[in-house]
This record gives C-alpha cells, structure tokens and sequence, in this order.
C-alpha cells in the first residue's frame, strides 16, 4: 500500500487529497504512476491531463516525474509551488 | 539558531525579530511579504505539505546559515485564510556584517518561493482562483546556484 | 512615502515597519544595524552632522524611491551614546515585488555608509577611538553606480 | 564671515566644533583655506596634518578638497563618514 497525496488544483480535481492504493507492480516511475492513476477515475483523469504542471515528491523528497518509486510510501502529486 | 515556523496564526514581527536580535548580531536583514490589497483579491489561501513544508524550510534555513555564517535565520510562513495587508511569510538573517545578512535574506525569500510546498489560491469575488508558479520565481531561485553570480 | 529620523531615542522597529507596511505593498525589506556585543565596546556615541545628515538620509530614500519604484522608504539613525546590542541605523523598503524592496534595502544601507555624515567613536575600558572608515564600505557604495551590476 | 565646523575627531583636534572666521581673500579652495586654517593655531596644524583623511562639505554639500569656496557661507570639515 502506497499513501498518495494530492494538493491544491490536483486535490480539487482528483476529488480527495489522500488515498490508499495498492500500485500495480510494473509503475517503475512517477511518471507511469500518473498514467495509471489517470485510469481509476474521471477526476483522477482531468487531473493529470496536464504532466507539465505537475510535479512530485517521494517520502517527501522533490524528485523530477521519471523518478523511480520503488520501495516509496507516500508519493505526493501537486501543482508547481507558490508560496512566499 | 534556527526558527523555522507554518503557522495559521498572524506573524508576530516583533517577537520574530527579537529572537534573532538576541543572536547578538551586527545587522539583521528582513523580508516580509504581504496579500497585496491592490488587486481585488477579498481571501488570500494558502495550502501546504504538513511535515515536509517544515522539512524543506529548515533545509533552505541551514544552507544559508551555513553559506553566509549567519548567527540567526528565521522563516516564518502563514498557511490558511488570510486578508489583503496581511503578512504572509518573513524571513530574517542574522549576521556579523550587513552584506551576509542582505544576500542570505534575499536567498531564503527566493529559493522559498521554489522549494517549498505551498500553494496560494485568491478569492476575488466570490470566484476561487488557484495562483500560477512565475516563471521568474525559478529564475531567481536559480541565480542562487551560479558561482560566478554578483554578490 | 518617505520617512527620515536622526534621533537620539531608541528605534522602535514595530512602529516604524507599521508606517511602511501602510503602504499596502506587497514586500517589505529591511536592515537593521546593531552596536557589536562582541568587541568589547562598552560604548558608541555616534556624532552628526545636524541639517545636512537629515537632507542627505532624505536625498538617498528619494534616491530609492524614483530607482525601485517604492511605495515607501524610511531611514532612521540614532545619534548619541548607544550600548552594545542596541539598534544604530534601520532601513526599510516597500515595493509591489520582493526584488524591488530587497535591492533598495540593499542600496539604502549601503550608500547610507558613505554619504551621510555620521561619526562612530568606540569606548572600550575608558578609552575613546573614533572608528576608521572602511574601504569596504567605498566599494558597496560605488558599486550602486555601475550600470552593468547583477541585480 | 564664514561658519566653520568641525566634527569628529577634527573638531577634538581644533578644540571646538565651530567658529566664525574672516577668510583671507585668496582662500579659493577648502584646500588652501585648510592650508591657512593650519597656521591658526597648534590645534588647527594638527588636526589637518593629514589630508587624505579630510573630507569638506560647502554649504551642506559634500565636495572634493579642490572645490572653490567662493560665496560659501558654512564649510565643514571632517574625517571620511563612519555612519550606520
């Protein structure tokens, strides 16, 4: 089971801002992730229609979108940041 | 010392700066940003990412403290609802000398805006609007990174 | 809105950051500069220029102003005897965006250095030594003069 | 008559902030009145020994020692601003 997060824009698209997944086994990366994610719903597909503005962090690491996510926990998507 | 705060509580600029004042000292330089009141925006938003938000602000504090031999940095952001004229972050360093204390303020607010989770969404009118990253944002943040960069 | 003090009385950070904060700008940047604790001054008295130090702090935030497009500009300095830890000199820029305030911030200290007459004299263990200036200080304040510095 | 002041450790020197002079006529510069201040006294000599570290204002403006002085009404002089 892998914690996924979703924040700001990704939170109110996918509809909640955290779930519990089980991963198929051949998502090696964030980026095949979001692809199979896109799948499980409408929201979750609206979501992620755009890879340019998302970005994500593995255990609350930053990583670029072909990180692998092998071993990962929680796996958190969101738009680009904008605080300060 | 390092301060680092995410607060949904008003920052309290006095008693922020009397901590890094109590460092001792020669100059301490300041960066407070505010909801700005010229835009119709009636609620500033801000969200972020519990644990690492904090993570990420100590991170960017230590490499400034350790870059500029500062003696106090403090970064201080507010999440949750807020007005216009509000203050929404401050960052404040501490050093021996002016110069280190300038440049590591300008550091932490730039590299602030890149590096860690939050995200702002105004309110104008009744109408949610989730705020665009600036394209300037990451260039300054990465001015950061270039030795040959004029101090 | 520009505000210049010379004054022998403590400087009241909260209040004067409450007056550029009016502004309603969106980034507020300061420095602040303190009596070294760790020199073993005991005392610095800081000597002026009456009238002209006034005219030439005033000439520099307008100086800031018309450069950076601030909103507002305060320079305050203390004149007389001061202890170690106490507040010298604050300046403070307001601007709609965080680079404009951060680099006024920087040019007001910097130029305040070199072009307003002020005196330091140190008192260390009943012994007066009026402070030397720095070639440092020279270089920031040229530096503001140059077209093709790095911003 | 013109107001001469004296600050810093020029004005401990000469042994007082400010006095108000006849300049003789061919003063044209701060120089050269520095140059006939320095004949006033022991006070005045010792003060202006050196004057690369001298700094004049004239009128309330800060010139280069070379400046005229002509019409002048307040000249101050003093050691290099240590300010802020």
């Amino acid at each position: 089971m892998v914690r996924l997060l979703y924040f700001a824009w990704v939170r109110e698209a996918v509809g909640t801002g955290e779930e519990l997944l089980d991963i198929p086994p051949d998502c090696a990366t964030v980026e095949s992730l979001i692809d199979w994610l896109a799948t499980t719903s409408e929201g979750h597909r609206a979501a992620f229609a755009d890879r340019a503005r998302l970005r994500a962090a593995v255990d609350g690491a930053f990583v670029p979108l072909d990180a692998p996510i092998e071993g990962a926990r929680e796996i958190a998507i969101f738009p680009p940041v904008t605080g300060g | 010392m390092i301060r680092v705060s995410v607060q949904a509580e008003p920052i309290d600029l006095a008693a922020e700066l009397a901590r890094v004042e109590a460092s001792g000292a020669g100059g301490v330089a300041t960066f407070s940003g505010y909801v700005r009141a010229d835009d119709g925006v009636g609620v500033l938003e801000l969200e972020h990412y519990p644990g690492v938000t904090e993570a990420a602000l100590h991170a960017l504090a230590e490499a400034a403290t350790g870059r500029w031999s500062l003696l106090a940095a403090s970064v201080v952001h507010r999440v949750g609802p807020m007005r216009p004229g509000e203050r929404i972050v401050l960052v404040a360093a501490a050093a021996a000398h002016r110069a280190a204390a300038l440049e590591a303020c300008a550091f932490l607010i730039d590299r602030l805006k890149t590096d860690a989770p939050f995200w702002k969404r105004e309110v104008r009118g009744g109408e949610a609007r989730w705020v665009e990253a600036r394209e300037g944002d990451e260039a300054a943040a990465k001015a950061w990174l270039r030795p040959g960069r004029c101090a």
